[in-house]
């Protein structure tokens, strides 16, 4: 088990007060706070060594370049995948995922052939792929969930079919805390001759993740949700796939050779970055995964199960609250979405608010899911490696209160 | 007073317990949809005008308490009003809003409306003051075009 | 006049030693160092308020909210453009050129279309006309350059012609210093209805701007060449084009609503900006642009003339180096490529980094121009608000020690 | 002695002016380009095979002094050699430039080459010296697969 005391210490923003109240921060879905040694590696950085990267001769240019390059190993040893080079810098997942469907999308998908998706993708891992069949004349396809906000195996079954060419899944959902059985998906895409690429923004921040052992042939995530810095996200793939693939954006960097009317590309994983990186953010993103790494991803996981096991049952005792996804807190992440009676889930964020603790409120960029569950949006907390119990009671503390500001909707 | 309690006046809570004017018209002059992309909140104002005249309007929203407030209390205050002179309540409801932040006094006919200040100090929430307001001006727009009348603006 | 002594205790990397020698910076033009403002901009946001912006409702969320939005009006201040909307945070300059290139140029080039690039540009701005040259069957034309490095006015409107689409140039040539007479471009170009995209990657950091003044269509920049952070460029653009524009990039923020088969955009600048943003390296390019204007930027040209002046002067009494570019310091910026008797360009890089000085060596992401100038790389060294006259005759007495080193080449 | 005057000693100097075995045969069994993408470096490396030995070779290479003389000195130490043994030499040069920072004593033929590690303190420059040696066993590659000699790897 890990130490939140001790975590806590890590974590300057934990001291901050919000309303005169100390911060309660459970938006951790939406972007998770930074220890020291992040915003410690950003200062040492500018202070330090900075430079542009790849090109340079002097110091402070090899300096940057090693611990840059050094970052990509970092990473791959953090998702166990065989080849750093495989392992390419964006801004965020978002364009890791536009990246694939650009690249990869616009050369192997032809009229006729289907994207399955499921019914709880986040609009990034969503519109791309409306874009990408409405260009090519393909189809979206839909995994549907069974009334416990799990993927509906049977059914993906039955839809993963001769014309599928890929399948698209978060590895959780960010409403419904949902675990996708990534494994079994990729089975049944392998077994059409699809690809299974695995939206890991959400997963990769709390789960220990093996992209061998998720058998995927894409994995996207983004670094702001996993302790590290705003603009860099991850993309992995396999490289027989990144080989073949064109490159997406171009120009410097990820050229080998260029004359007035032609070009050479660069090897990967250069093909892809085009332009200078983000070269402070993913030397910070190093030190967030060792902080990571440190902790264990296992004792991670096992505190989020024990937070969520324990806010689960708690909110369980709320006759007015609706909370979503599955009950069962080892086959999920720690993202509740709930309501609470009427309350409209801007009203109880505001509310929760003013009490310090921040919790994400709307429709948590998934419209289509929003509509399946028949609400416009809902209140969301999303747990970490800070969070602890009595936060969680405050939180639900806060949570009655919003029932007596609004006038006792509960009970209209 | 806490702090939600001085942004959830009682005059919003009335209005959002008990929003007036809430439904569809079967036969508007006009009909209008907004949309507030931060958080998905709809709401489709109808309205019918008479000789220039709101003659009657409804809302069917939804949405948080501020929002629905604002809409419910938006349409007490332009029923009946010319669309000139709703074009101008709108203005000055909507100075109030972004304005700075001192107290505004509304005259008589609007003061339920002066509840809505207490949303001023929470910026992303002026949005769902605002959105009825804002779907409004656009079925008017449309009312007026559709008579060809638009050189009255 | 610009107080250097006093800039310079604002830039905690200069007292910085490497080989045991005080480091002298002379890679600006790849990117430039930062101060202490800019460090601790980062270190506030994600000490005090980092949260997810636009759609959270809690304290931490609006704070980042207003903070990363002032930053683009201080953007649109900054360049002297009408609407802030028109002002969209990309990744680096680089992706803000692949976004014209994909969104612009994919809806409007067709074949037989003719892009216009001078003979200087940045593989940045090169290869993605490239790509859309070859998948739309349009063609690349080239604006020559005169003996002295300056764009011939007479072959420009010669070859700007009824089929040239749109003409791409750099404000200021990273290599020759050679500062474009884009005013006079764009009356060209909008003769013929041609659009006028200017990289600025170089000139912006360098030169008072106003997209009025120059008359452009779009105007590109990277945050990290003009003390910003790295991983934040900018594209401006006309309204009017990029509201007809396609968006580029797909994914959360960038919508109004998602359905399972449809989706409608959100409006400028969102529509182009999808996916968590760079939200602290945004920030802290709002303390960049203050510290700037706060010199002035007419201050900085002033500065930068009289060093480059100075520079020239000094490397003209060397026999064998040879200086490429315009010789008047007034119609170019600080940025100095030479080669020096038959040492290599790699060679000259690493003798002065023994000695301290950072300068950069090769062919500066435009081979294109290489070829031109029958060589395959050049030393650079290229200036900012910190450096002095003291450092320039540090830098050409290691040029000296050079010749020494590599057993007089010079005189071979 | 400088930092420079380590990197750049004697042996490597002699080489950068004097580069041996330059130019181009005029009938190669194989020819091979190498680039260096980071600074444009280019190389053309030339052999002529007979009976599967390195019967001559020549260089077309514009380059830092690093690269020059690390092509000068590996077109002397190849040069008569097998394709097994030349293989060989290209595998102990380039072990020596990618391993750690400890001074390697060569075999005696190869004595010269034990100037280039000067350039492991600079890993930029350690592409610079690999560049020439690696088109070599990219050359050497293309003569045997030309040869059907595949076998014999
Ligand atoms: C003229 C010019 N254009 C474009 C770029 C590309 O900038 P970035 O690498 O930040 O995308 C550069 C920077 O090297 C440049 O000098
Ligand atoms: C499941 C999922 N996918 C994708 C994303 C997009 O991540 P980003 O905004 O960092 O690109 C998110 C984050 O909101 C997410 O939760």
């Amino acid at each position: 088990m890990i130490d939140v005391q001790e975590i806590r210490k890590d974590f300057p923003i934990l001291e901050r007060q919000v309303n005169g109240k100390q911060l309660i921060y459970l938006d951790n879905a939406a972007t998770s706070q930074k220890p020291r040694c992040v915003i410690q590696a950003l200062q040492s950085y500018y202070e330090g060594y900075n430079a542009n990267i790849h090109r340079g001769i002097h110091t402070l240019s090899e300096e940057a370049t090693s611990a840059y390059e050094g970052v990509r190993e970092k990473v791959r040893e953090f998702i166990d995948a065989p080849e750093s080079r495989c392992v390419i810098f964006t801004r965020n997942a978002t364009e890791a995922l536009n990246l694939i469907a650009y690249s990869w999308g616009r050369t192997n998908i032809l009229p006729g052939d289907e994207i399955v998706l499921s019914a709880m993708e986040h609009h990034s891992n969503l519109v791309p792929w409306q874009l990408l069949a409405a260009e090519r004349g393909a189809k979206l396809v839909y995994l549907e969930l069974t009334p416990d906000g799990l993927i509906d195996l049977e059914q993906a079954a039955a839809v993963i079919g001769p014309r599928t060419k890929v399948v698209a899944v978060t590895m959780m959902s960010n409403v419904l805390g949902t675990i996708t059985p990534v494994r079994e998906l990729g089975n049944l895409a392998h077994a059409r001759g699809a690809l299974l690429i695995v939206d890991g923004a959400q997963g990769v921040p709390h789960l220990k993740t093996s992209v061998s052992e998720l058998g995927c042939d894409f994995l996207v995530f983004s670094c702001h949700k996993m302790l590290g810095p705003t603009g860099v996200g991850i993309l992995w793939g396999r490289a027989e796939l990144l080989e073949a693939m064109p490159p997406f954006l171009s120009g410097g960097d990820m050229i080998s050779a260029v004359w007035r009317d032609r070009v050479r590309f660069n090897e990967l994983p250069y093909k892809f970055e085009a332009g200078t990186p983000n070269i402070a953010d993913v030397i910070a993103t190093g030190s967030a995964i060792d902080y990571l790494q440190k902790l264990g991803m296992d004792n991670i996981r096992a505190h989020e199960i024990d937070l969520t096991g324990y806010a689960l049952g708690r909110l369980s005792e709320i006759p007015d609250a609706t909370v979503y996804g599955p009950g069962d807190a080892t086959c999920r992440g720690g993202v509740i979405s709930f309501n609470f009676a009427d309350v409209h889930p801007h009203d109880i964020g505001q509310i929760l608010n003013d009490a310090g603790i921040a919790i994400r409120a709307g429709h948590h960029c998934c419209q289509p899911l929003m509509r399946d569950l028949k609400v416009t949006g809902t209140a969301r907390a999303s747990f970490y490696i800070y969070n602890t119990k009595e936060e969680i009671d405050l939180f639900l503390d806060a949570l009655q209160e919003a029932d007596r500001v609004m006038g006792h909707v509960a009970c209209r | 007073m806490s702090l939600a309690d001085d942004l959830y006046r009682e005059t919003i809570l009335d209005h959002y317990h008990h929003p007036r004017n809430q439904g569809e018209l079967v036969a508007p002059t006009v009909k209008s949809e907004g949309v507030n992309p931060l958080c998905g909140d709809e709401i489709t104002v109808y309205i019918s005008v008479d000789s220039n005249s709101i003659a009657d309007i409804k809302l069917d929203a939804h949405g948080c308490s501020i929002n629905m407030a604002s809409g419910s209390m938006m349409s007490e205050a332009v029923k009946g009003q010319s669309l000139e002179q709703a074009v101008k309540t709108a203005s000055i409801f909507k100075n109030m809003m972004l304005g700075g932040s001192q107290e505004v006094i509304l005259p008589e006919e609007l003061e339920d409306l002066e509840a809505l200040q207490g949303v001023k100090k929470y910026p992303v929430r002026i949005k769902c003051a605002l959105l009825p307001w804002n779907t409004l001006l656009e079925a008017i727009e449309q009312a007026r075009s559709q008579d060809g009348a638009s050189d009255n603006i």
